[in-house]
C-alpha cells in the first residue's frame, strides 16, 4: 500500500506546487483520473487497486506489530529480572520448542498451499491444507500448553518474578493469537463446506492467511528474541 | 409463541407464498428506516457521525460539570467542597474524560460524517465496522463512568503513574475501570482509524487524487495513522496494568525489581500523539473555515498537508519530554528536548499559513470564522508557552505546575476545542439543513474565550510561582502577600470557569432555539457559506447515499471550481460566478446514477459492542461473566462474518415489490 | 410502536436505573447498587426481548394474520434437543452430588441444548417451509456453532496432547511432537494429491485422529505426569542456611551470570583481588571509615563484583533469628524434606549465587530493623564473603 | 519583579542579585531586560507577591542557570507572539469584509513558506545550544561537597546524612524528617529515591525538580547562596494527601551548621522523673514507639526500644522524632510546629541570623499547640491518610500514614510536654 501512497502523493504534490506556483490552474481531467467504474456501486471501486478488506487487514497487523512491539519491549526489559534465580538458563529446553517453533513454520506452509487453491479455486484442496494448518497449531498450542505447565511445575508461576509476568504475557498474547487464528480456519473449512462464506471465497482464505503469516512471523522474533539469544 | 389453532373454514391458500413469513423476530434483519432501529442499527456513516457527536457532547457536558467542582473546590484555601479522595477522581476523570469521551470522538463525528462526503464516496469502506466504533466508545464510556457509583472513580491521574496506580495505592475498582473502559474506548478508536483509512485510500471518487483531497480528510487521515500506531501501545499499558492489578503480576511492583519508567515510557509513546491526535482534526477544521471565509483558497496547501504529516512523523519521537524531571539521564534529556523544538516548526508553518490565508482576503467574520481564528490565538499562545518548556532544564522548573495546566488548555482548549466549535457552526446547516443562530453564536465565541482566558491565563502565574497541580487544597501559607497573591489568581480562575461554562451553556441554548418544536428558524440554503469543498455538493441534509451522481473531481476545492468560472487570460486570472451552489447541486440531481447501491444495516455490531462492557465486570466482578461477554462476542463476530453486506428480500416486511438483490434506490 | 407490555418494562428499568444513581449518590454501601442495577439491567433486557421479538414485528399486533399465519399451525418437526437437554440437565444433577467439573459439563451441554431447542422452536414458528426454517436457524445458531465447535476441536486435541507430552520422558517428548506433525502433515499432502480419496475418508480419518489423541491424553492423564524438579532458588539458601557456605550448590549451579541493566545503585560492593571487600558509593563518600550506610525500609540494590580469582557469593548478616522463626521454619523444611532433618538458617541472610572472577550478581536488600540495636553484635549487619575473611560494615539509621 | 515587595524580600533579592556573577555576565543589555523582559515576566510571574516557590526568583546558582536560560526563552516566546498577533489582527482589520471584489486565488508562494519555514527553526537552534549546555552542568555530581539521602514515602520526605566525609564530615548518621538543612554556598547532592509512589523533589529557588522514583536513585543539586528557608513541595501526584507533602531546605553559614550537626547527635536526655514529661515518655512508649524511633529511649528494662514502623504501617518508616522539636514543622512539613507569633521570628529572620533562631528549636512558649493537638487528637482528620481499618485488605492491614490512636487528652498532654524535651 505505502509505495503507491507515497508516490501518488509525492507527485500530486509536486503538480500541485508547480501548478499553484504561478497560480495556473488545469481543469482538464487527467483521463487515468476517471476510473471507469463511474456510476457503478458507488464507494465500491477502489482508489488503490487493492481490496479494502486486504487493505484493512495490512493495517491491522501494522497496528499488532505495535502491541507485539510493546510486550517484546516489556520482556526485553525485564527478562533478567528473576532475583530467584529461575530464569531461561533454568528452564528452557530448546530442542522442544525449536521443534514447535518448526511445526508453527510448517502451517505456514500449509496455508500458503490453502491460499493458492482457493485462488485456483480448489475447493477440497483448499479445505484440507486449512485443516491441516489448523492442527499444526493446534500442536503448536498443546507444545506451549506442554512448556507452560512444565515451567509451572519446576517453580515457575505467573507472578514469580518480573521475568515470568513479562514471559507469559507476550507468549500468551501469542497463543491466544494462535488459537483465535485455528478458530478461523476451523470455522472458515466448516463455512467453505456449507458455502456459507459471505464474500469472495479465496480473498476470505487469503484474509486468514495474511493473519496466520504473521502470527508465525511473530513467533520467529519471539524465538529469537526470547529463547535464542541469550540473556 | 403460542401455536394458534386455524379457524377451519379458512383455506389454506390465503398466505400466499410460505417464504413471505411475517413472523421473524430476532431472525429479521433490521431494514427500517424511522424510528429508534433506524438509528440503534444504523451503518449510515451520517447518523453514525451524529450519535457520535451527541455522546461526546454528553460527556462534555460531564466533563465541564467535573472540571467546574474542581474550580469550585480551588476558588479559596482550604477548599471543602470535594474531599482529598473525591477531589483526585474529579481531575482524573476530568481529564480521561475531555480526553478520551470527548475530544477524540467529537473530532471521530467530524471525520466519520464529512471523510466519505469529502472524498466523493457513499460511505466508508466498513459500515458495520463503523457503527462498531460508535457503539464501542460510547458502551466504553458509559462504562467507564459507572465507576462513580461503584465504590469511586479512578484516583490517579490520567497519566496514571505506576505504582500509584496499583492494587495497593488505589484498592477501589476505579483503576480498574479506568483501565478496562480505555481498552474499550481503544478497541473504538482502532477500529474507526481502520475504517477510515480505508475509506481515504481506497474510496476516493474518480479524480480526487491524495493532493486534492480537502484538508479536514488530510488531517483525519493523519489522526487516524496516528491512533493506528498508538493505540496498541497504550494498550500494552493497560493490559500490563490489568494484569498487576487483576491477576498479581508484579509489572510495576518495585519489590520485585519492576522500574516504574516502564509505564511512563508506555504511556507517553501513547500520549505525545494523543496530543496531535486531539489537534489536528481541529487544524484542518479551521483550514476549512478560514479559506471560505476568506473567500480565498488555502495558503500553501501542500505546505500545511505536509507539515502535518510532518507532526505526525515527529510527534513520536518527542514522547520523553513529559518525563523531563522523571531521571532520564542529561543525554536522553537533551535528544528530546531538541527534537520538541523541532516540532514546533511544523507547527509554527500551520499558523503562519493560516495567517497568510486570511491576507489579501474578504474576510466575513462569521461565528465559525471567530472560533477559527480564535484557535490560531490561543493556540499560538499555547504553543509559544511549550517552547519555553521544551527548554529542558526550565521545564524542570514548570513540569508538574499550573504552568502546564495553562499551557496544554491553551492547547487543547484553545486548539481542539475552539476548532470543534467552529466546526459546528460551519457544518451545522450541511448536517441539520437549519443554520444556527448567529447572534448567539456570537455570545457563545465571545463569553468561552473571555472565559477560557479568565480561567486558564492567571494559571500561567500560578504555575511560575510554584503552585504544583493535582492538589486538593492550597494553602495562604505558600500563596505570597498582597493583594495580588496566589489567592486572587486562584479566585479569577475559578471565577472564569463559570464565564466559561455560560459560554458553552450558549451553543446548547443555540441548538435549542434553532431546533425546537415551532422554531421559526427557516431551513438553511444548500450552500450558505458560499464554500469550496466536494461536502457542500450534496444536499443539506445529504441524502442517505451522499451524491446522487459520483462526483468527478478536477481540482482541489471542486465546488468552488464549478461555481466559478476562470475568465482570466494568461497569468491572469479572474473568477466569475457560473452558476450559484444550489444550481451546481440541481444539476448533479439532474444526472443522478441510476443503481445506487447501500449496506443493510445489522444487529451484530450493537450486539459485540455490548459484549465488550460485560467482559470488562466480568474481569472487576466475576469469571463467568467474562466468560458470557466472550460468548456473546464471538456470537456476534461470526454473525457478522457469515452475513450478507445486503439485506434478504424476507427481511423485509412486506418485502420488497420486485425480488431485489438490495436497496435499489432508482434515480432517487 | 411498543406495546403496552414493553412500556411497563421499559419503565420499570428507567425507574430502578433511577433509584440506583439515587442509591449510589447517597449512600455509602455497594450492595444495593448491585441489586437496584441487576434489577435495572434485567428489566432492561426483558423489555429489549419483547421489543425486539414482538414488537418489531408489526403484524404480531394485527390479530388477522397472526391468526390466519400458515405458520400457526404448522407440527414441530423433530428434534434431537430436548433429549440432550435432559442428560445435561441429568450430569448436572450428578455433578452436584460428586464431582463440580462433572456438574460444569453437564451445565454446559444442558445450556447448549436449551440454546438449539429454543432456536430451533423459534425457527419452526418463523416457517413452516423446512428449508426456510432451516436458513432462518442457521442465523442465530451458526456464529456459535462454527467457533465453539472450533474451539472445543482445538482446545481437546491441544490439551491432550500436551497431558502426552508430560507423560514422556524430555527427548521423547521432541521425538513425538515432530513424528505427530510430520505424520499429520504427510497424512494431507497424501489426502490432497490423491484426488481419488473421497470426503467421507477424509473426515474418517480426522475422527480416527482426534479420538486418537483424546484417548492418549486420557490414558496419559491417568497414568499420571513424568517427575518434574522444582528449581531451587537463592532465597532457598538462605532458608536453609547456606549462605554463609563457600559450597556449591544447586542454585549456584546454572545461576544467571547477568545482572538487569539497573538504572541506579545503592552501592557496589567489590571483592578486590588482595580479598578485600569494599564499596563504591557514588559521591565524596570513601570506603572504609565505619562502613556503608543504607536507608531502611527501601529496596536497596547493591552491585556484588567478584575480582577475586575464586568462585565466591556476598552474603549480607542482618543478626540473629528469633527463636519462633527458627521453629517456623524448621516445620517448613520438615515438610519439604518428608521427614529426613533439613538444615535451617539461625540468622538472618541474603546471598547472591557463586560467582566467578569478573561476574557481578545482584542483591536486592529491604532492611527492617535499623543497625542500632546490633552494635554489640559483631557478626551483624555486614557484608561478608564465605570462605574468606572479607568483611564490611553496614550501617541503616 | 514584583510590584509590593516587603522589606525582607528586598534584602534578599538584593543578596541575590549581587552574589549572582553570572546573572550581570551574561547580561549586557541591562536596559532590553528591563524594559521588554521586566514587562513580560511582571505580567506572568510578578504578578503575585513574593510566593515562598516563585520560579523567578532564584535563590542558589542552579536556580540561577535555568533562570538565566528561561527568561530570555520567554522574551524571544513573547516577541514571537507579539510579531503573529500583530500581523494577524492588521490583516483582520485590512481584509474585512468592505464589498472589495472575490480576491486572488492565491494558492501560495513556495519560497515565502520556505523562508518562514526556516525561521522558527533558525530561532530555535539559538535556544536549543544553551538548553543542552545547561542540562549538561545541572547533572554534574562531580563537585560535590556534601551528600544528604532523600526518601520520599505517603505523605513526607525522610531525610538522613550517611556517613561521609563531606558535609564538614559526618562519623554518624543523622536522620530527620521534612526539613533539611544544609550549609551555604556548599554544593549538596540530593541521593532521594521512594519507598511506595514516585514523588518529586522541588526547592524551586534553589533548582528545578526531581521526580524520587522507588527502586532507582535520583539526585538533584542544591546550592543556596544566602541563608532562609526554602519552601518546597512534592510535585508529582502521589495520592490522596499529595496536596500535603511538603519541605523546606534551611540554609545557613558553617557555624550554624556545625552547632546542628552536633546537636542531632547528642545523646538521649530522658525527662526529669516523675514530671510530666516522663509520663509522656511511658505514654510514647506504649503508644507512638512502635513506629517512631527516638534514639536512646529505653524501656523500663533499661533494654533500647527499636521501632518497628516496618511491622505498622505500609511505607515501613515513620518519622525519626529524637529532635522533633529541632525542626519547625510536622506532619510532611504540612502544619508549623511554631505558633503564628513566633513563625515570622525565624522564617522572616535576617539572614544572618537565620541559623542562630532555627537553631533555638521550638520552645514551649513558641508551640503551636493548636495544630499538634488537633493532630494528636486524630491525624487522618487533620491530613487525609489512608487509614481507615475497613480499607487496608490491599495491604495486608497496614496503614498508609498515621491511624487514629484514640489517645486521651491527659495523654496527649503528657505527650507534648515529652516532645518539648526532643531537641
Amino acid at each position: 500500500m505505502s509505495d503507491s501512497v507515497i508516490s501518488d502523493t509525492v507527485k500530486d504534490a509536486i503538480d500541485i506546487v508547480k501548478d499553484h506556483a504561478d497560480d495556473v490552474h488545469d481543469h482538464d481531467v487527467h483521463a487515468g483520473d476517471v476510473a471507469d467504474d463511474h456510476g457503478d456501486h458507488g464507494g465500491h471501486h477502489s482508489s488503490l487497486g487493492l481490496s479494502n478488506t486486504k487493505l484493512a487487514m495490512w493495517l491491522f497487523l501494522g497496528s499488532e506489530c505495535l502491541l507485539f512491539g510493546g510486550l517484546i519491549s516489556t520482556y526485553m526489559l525485564y527478562r533478567n529480572r528473576h532475583s530467584a534465580n529461575l530464569g531461561p538458563d533454568q528452564l528452557w529446553d530448546i530442542p522442544f520448542t525449536s521443534a514447535s517453533s518448526f511445526v508453527l513454520l510448517t502451517s505456514s506452509l500449509t496455508m500458503v498451499l490453502a491460499v493458492s487453491a482457493a485462488t485456483r479455486g480448489d475447493l477440497r484442496r483448499t479445505k484440507i491444507f486449512l485443516t491441516v494448518t489448523a492442527l499444526l497449531g493446534g500442536l503448536f498450542v498443546a507444545g506451549q500448553i506442554y512448556e507452560f505447565t512444565t515451567f509451572y511445575r519446576e517453580g515457575l508461576g505467573f507472578t514469580t518474578s518480573l521475568f515470568s509476568s513479562s514471559f507469559f504475557t507476550l507468549t500468551g498474547f501469542h497463543g491466544v493469537h494462535v488459537s483465535v487464528g485455528i478458530i478461523m480456519l476451523i470455522a472458515l473449512v466448516g463455512m467453505l463446506s456449507k458455502n456459507k462464506v459471505s464474500g469472495d471465497n479465496a480473498e476470505t482464505v487469503e484474509m486468514v492467511g495474511l493473519y496466520w503469516h504473521f502470527v508465525d512471523i511473530v513467533w520467529i522474533i519471539i524465538f529469537t528474541l526470547v529463547y535464542l539469544i541469550p540473556a | 409463541m403460542a401455536i394458534i389453532e386455524r379457524p377451519a373454514d379458512v383455506p389454506a391458500v390465503v398466505v400466499p407464498t410460505p417464504t413471505a413469513s411475517t413472523n421473524f423476530g430476532y431472525f429479521r434483519r433490521p431494514v427500517e428506516t424511522t424510528g429508534w432501529k433506524s438509528w440503534a442499527f444504523t451503518v449510515d456513516h451520517k447518523k453514525i457521525g451524529i450519535m457520535y457527536g451527541v455522546a461526546a457532547m454528553f460527556f462534555f457536558l460531564v466533563g465541564g460539570l467535573e472540571a467546574g467542582l474542581i474550580r469550585w473546590q480551588l476558588a479559596q484555601a482550604d477548599g471543602t467542597i470535594l474531599s482529598a479522595d473525591k477531589y483526585n477522581q474529579m481531575f482524573t476523570m476530568h481529564a480521561t474524560t475531555m480526553v478520551f469521551l470527548f475530544v477524540m470522538p467529537m473530532a471521530a463525528a467530524f471525520a466519520n460524517y464529512f471523510i466519505p462526503l469529502q472524498v466523493g464516496a457513499r460511505d466508508v469502506a466498513f459500515p458495520r465496522l463503523n457503527a462498531l466504533s460508535l457503539w464501542v466508545f460510547i458502551f466504553g464510556g458509559v462504562f467507564l463512568n459507572t465507576s462513580w457509583f461503584l465504590g469511586g472513580a479512578a484516583d490517579g491521574g490520567w497519566f496514571m503513574y505506576a505504582p500509584n496506580s496499583s492494587g495497593i495505592f488505589s484498592p477501589s475498582n476505579g483503576v480498574d475501570f479506568w483501565a478496562l473502559g480505555l481498552q474499550i474506548t481503544g478497541i473504538a478508536s482502532l477500529v474507526g482509524a481502520i475504517n477510515l483509512i480505508v475509506t481515504v485510500l481506497n474510496m476516493r471518487a474518480p479524480g480526487m487524487s491524495m493532493m486534492r483531497m480537502p484538508i479536514f480528510t488530510w488531517m483525519a487521515f493523519v489522526v487516524q495513522m496516528l491512533l493506528l500506531f498508538a493505540i496498541p501501545v497504550i494498550t500494552v499499558a493497560l493490559f500490563l496494568l490489568m494484569f498487576q492489578r487483576s491477576y498479581g503480576a508484579t509489572f510495576f511492583s518495585v519489590e520485585a525489581g519492576a522500574d516504574p519508567l516502564l509505564w511512563q515510557h508506555l504511556f507517553w509513546i501513547f500520549g505525545h500523539p494523543e496530543v496531535y491526535i486531539l489537534v489536528l482534526p481541529s487544524f484542518g477544521i479551521i483550514s476549512e473555515v478560514l479559506p471560505v471565509f476568506s473567500r480565498k483558497p488555502l495558503f500553501g496547501y501542500p505546505f500545511v498537508v505536509f507539515s502535518g504529516a510532518a507532526i505526525g512523523f515527529v510527534g513520536w519521537g518527542v514522547w520523553a519530554h513529559h518525563m523531563f524531571a522523571s531521571g532520564l539521564g542529561p543525554v536522553s534529556v537533551a535528544v528530546f528536548s531538541v527534537a520538541t523544538m523541532a516540532i514546533a516548526v511544523p507547527t509554527g508553518v500551520k499558523i503562519i499559513n493560516w495567517t497568510l490565508t486570511v491576507w489579501g482576503g474578504k474576510l466575513w467574520f462569521t461565528t465559525a470564522m471567530l472560533f477559527a481564528i480564535g484557535l490560531i490565538v490561543q493556540f499560538t499562545i499555547g504553543g509559544l508557552s511549550g517552547v519555553t518548556h521544551a527548554v529542558a532544564p526550565s521545564d524542570t522548573q514548570q513540569t508538574d505546575t499550573y504552568y502546564i495546566v495553562a499551557h496544554f488548555h491553551y492547547v487543547i482548549f484553545g486548539g481542539a476545542v475552539l476548532g470543534l466549535f467552529a466546526g459546528f457552526y460551519y457544518w451545522w446547516p450541511k448536517v441539520f439543513g437549519k443554520l444556527l443562530s448567529e447572534t448567539l453564536g456570537k455570545w457563545n465565541f465571545w463569553l468561552m474565550i473571555i472565559g477560557m482566558n479568565l480561567t486558564f491565563g492567571p494559571m500561567h502565574i500560578l504555575g511560575l510561582q510554584g503552585q504544583p497541580r493535582r492538589m486538593y487544597i492550597w494553602t495562604d501559607y505558600r500563596a505570597g502577600e498582597g493583594f495580588f497573591n496566589l489567592g486572587f489568581w486562584n479566585l479569577i480562575a475559578s471565577l472564569g470557569t463559570i464565564v466559561l461554562g455560560v459560554g458553552i451553556f450558549m451553543f446548547l441554548v443555540n441548538v435549542w432555539v434553532t431546533h425546537r418544536p415551532g422554531s421559526t428558524t427557516l431551513a438553511a440554503p444548500e450552500d450558505p457559506w458560499d464554500a469550496r469543498s466536494l461536502e457542500w455538493m450534496s444536499t443539506s441534509p445529504p441524502k442517505p447515499h451522499n451524491y446522487d451522481r459520483t462526483p468527478i473531481v478536477h481540482d482541489l476545492d471542486e465546488f468552488f471550481h464549478r461555481k466559478y468560472e476562470d475568465v482570466g487570460e494568461g497569468d491572469d486570472h479572474d473568477y466569475v460566478l457560473r452558476a450559484s451552489g444550489a444550481e451546481v447541486i440541481a444539476e448533479e440531481e439532474r444526472n443522478a446514477d441510476a443503481h445506487i447501491h447501500l449496506p443493510a444495516p445489522s444487529y451484530w455490531p450493537i450486539v459485540l459492542a455490548a459484549a465488550l462492557p460485560i467482559m470488562a465486570y466480568g474481569v472487576i466482578y466475576n469469571t463467568l461473566l467474562i466468560v458470557a461477554g466472550a460468548a456473546v462476542a464471538v456470537m456476534a463476530m461470526f454473525g457478522w462474518a457469515l452475513e450478507p453486506a445486503d439485506a434478504e428480500p424476507s427481511d423485509f416486511d412486506p418485502p420488497p415489490p420486485e425480488p431485489a438483490t438490495g436497496t435499489e434506490l432508482a434515480n432517487v | 410502536m411498543f406495546t403496552t407490555g414493553s412500556k411497563l418494562l421499559i419503565g420499570s428499568s428507567v425507574l430502578a436505573t433511577l433509584a440506583a444513581i439515587v442509591y449510589g449518590v447517597t449512600q455509602v454501601d455497594s450492595l444495593g447498587i448491585v441489586g437496584l442495577t441487576s434489577a435495572a439491567i434485567a428489566l432492561a433486557f426483558l423489555a429489549g426481548v419483547n421489543v425486539w421479538a414482538r414488537d418489531s414485528n408489526v403484524s404480531s399486533m394485527d390479530s388477522t394474520a397472526v391468526a390466519t399465519a400458515e405458520a400457526a399451525d404448522a407440527p414441530p418437526g423433530a428434534s434431537i434437543w430436548p433429549m440432550v437437554f435432559a442428560v445435561g440437565a441429568a450430569t448436572a444433577l450428578l455433578g452436584l452430588v460428586t464431582q463440580q467439573s462433572i456438574f460444569t459439563i453437564g451445565l454446559v451441554v444442558a445450556f447448549s441444548a436449551g440454546a438449539q431447542w429454543m432456536i430451533q422452536a423459534w425457527a419452526e414458528a418463523a416457517s413452516p417451509d423446512a428449508a426456510v426454517a432451516t436458513h432462518v436457524r442457521s442465523r442465530l445458531a451458526n456464529p456459535l456453532e462454527y467457533p465453539l465447535l472450533g474451539a472445543v476441536a482445538v482446545g481437546a486435541i491441544a490439551f491432550s496432547f500436551s497431558r502426552v507430552m508430560l507423560w514422556l520422558s524430555k527427548t521423547n517428548t521432541v521425538i513425538a511432537f515432530v513424528v505427530l506433525a510430520a505424520v499429520v502433515a504427510g497424512i494431507a499432502f497424501y489426502f490432497a494429491f490423491r484426488p481419488s480419496v473421497t470426503s467421507g475418508a477424509i473426515g474418517g480419518a480426522l475422527a480416527v485422529f482426534a479420538i486418537a489423541v483424546v484417548a492418549g491424553g486420557v490414558a496419559a492423564g491417568v497414568d499420571g505426569q513424568r517427575d518434574i524438579h522444582v528449581h531451587e532458588t537463592t532465597a532457598d539458601l538462605a532458608l536453609e542456611g547456606h549462605c554463609d557456605s563457600p559450597d556449591e550448590f544447586e542454585p549456584d549451579e546454572k545461576a544467571s551470570q547477568t545482572v538487569a541493566a539497573k538504572s541506579s545503585l545503592a552501592a557496589e560492593v567489590i571483592l578486590t583481588e588482595s580479598g578485600e571487600l569494599e564499596f563504591d558509593v557514588p559521591g565524596p563518600i570513601e570506603s572504609g571509615g565505619l562502613g556503608l550506610t543504607l536507608p531502611r525500609a527501601n529496596p536497596n540494590n547493591i552491585l556484588f563484583r567478584n575480582e577475586s580469582g575464586e568462585h565466591r557469593r556476598l552474603t549480607v548478616d542482618l543478626g540473629p533469628l528469633s527463636e519462633d522463626e527458627i521453629a517456623e521454619l524448621e516445620e517448613a523444611a520438615a515438610e519439604d524434606s518428608h521427614g529426613e532433618e533439613a538444615h535451617v538458617s539461625e540468622r538472618r541472610q541474603i546471598c547472591t549465587t557463586l560467582i566467578e572472577e569478573g561476574s557481578v550478581q545482584l542483591l536486592t536488600l529491604i532492611i527492617a530493623e535499623p543497625s542500632l540495636p546490633y552494635d554489640d553484635d559483631p557478626e551483624a549487619y555486614r557484608f561478608f564473603v564465605p570462605g574468606t575473611d572479607a568483611e564490611l560494615n553496614l550501617v541503616v539509621p | 519583579m514584583s510590584l509590593d515587595r516587603t522589606p525582607r524580600n528586598e534584602r534578599t533579592s538584593m543578596q541575590v542579585a549581587k552574589s549572582t556573577t553570572t546573572f550581570d555576565a551574561v547580561n549586557p543589555g541591562r536596559l532590553a531586560r528591563l524594559g521588554s523582559v521586566a514587562m513580560l515576566a511582571a505580567l506572568v510571574a510578578g504578578c503575585a507577591n513574593d510566593a515562598p516557590q516563585d520560579t523567578w526568583q532564584p535563590a542558589g546558582e542552579n536556580a540561577q542557570k535555568i533562570h538565566d536560560l528561561q527568561w530570555p526563552v520567554f522574551l524571544v516566546a513573547g516577541l514571537v507572539g507579539v510579531a503573529v498577533f500583530g500581523v494577524l489582527f492588521y490583516a483582520l482589520w485590512r481584509y474585512r469584509d468592505t464589498g472589495q471584489p472575490i480576491p486572488k486565488q492565491i494558492h501560495g508562494r513556495p519560497k515565502l513558506e520556505i523562508g518562514l519555514t526556516i525561521l522558527p527553526a533558525v530561532i530555535l537552534i539559538f535556544v536549543a545550544v544553551p538548553t543542552v549546555g545547561t542540562l549538561i552542568d545541572l547533572a554534574d555530581t562531580d563537585d560535590t561537597d556534601c551528600i544528604i539521602n532523600v526518601t520520599g514515602q505517603q505523605w513526607w520526605w525522610e531525610i538522613d546524612y550517611p556517613v561521609q566525609d563531606g558535609c564538614g564530615g559526618i562519623s554518624e548518621p543523622i536522620i530527620t524528617s521534612g526539613q533539611m538543612v544544609i550549609e551555604v554556598g556548599t554544593n549538596v547532592i540530593v541521593r532521594g529515591t521512594s519507598r511506595d509512589v514516585i514523588h518529586s523533589w522541588w526547592i524551586p529557588r534553589l533548582n528545578g525538580k526531581r521526580d524520587m522514583v522507588p527502586g532507582r536513585v535520583h539526585t538533584n543539586r542544591l546550592q543556596a547562596e544566602a541563608p532562609g528557608i526554602y519552601a518546597g513541595q512534592c510535585t508529582e501526584f502521589c495520592g490522596l494527601s499529595h496536596a500535603n507533602m511538603r519541605m523546606e531546605v534551611i540554609a545557613m553559614e558553617h557555624d550554624d551548621f556545625e552547632a546542628w550537626k552536633a546537636n542531632q547527635l547528642e545523646a538521649y536526655a530522658a525527662p526529669e522523673p516523675e514530671s510530666l514529661a516522663a509520663e509522656g515518655e511511658s505514654t510514647f512508649i506504649s503508644q507512638c514507639a512502635r513506629c517512631h524511633q527516638v534514639n536512646g529511649l529505653e524501656n523500663s528494662d533499661g533494654e533500647l526500644i527499636i521501632a518497628r514502623p516496618d511491622l505498622n504501617v505500609w511505607s515501613g518508616a515513620a518519622p525519626n522524632l529524637t529532635k522533633l522539636m529541632t525542626r519547625n514543622t510536622f506532619a510532611g512539613a504540612s502544619f508549623d510546629l511554631l505558633s503564628d507569633v513566633c513563625r515570622p521570628l525565624v522564617w522572616e529572620a535576617p539572614s544572618d541570623l537565620v541559623g542562630e533562631r532555627y537553631n533555638e528549636g521550638v520552645s514551649a512558649d513558641c508551640l503551636n499547640e493548636v495544630d499538634l493537638r488537633e493532630w494528636l487528637r486524630n491525624p487522618p482528620a487533620k491530613k487525609p491518610m489512608y487509614t481507615d481499618p475497613t480499607k487496608l485488605e490491599a495491604t495486608n492491614g497496614l496503614p498508609r500514614g498515621m491511624p487514629f490512636l484514640a489517645l486521651s487528652e491527659d495523654q496527649i498532654d503528657q505527650l507534648i510536654a515529652y516532645l518539648l524535651e526532643r531537641k
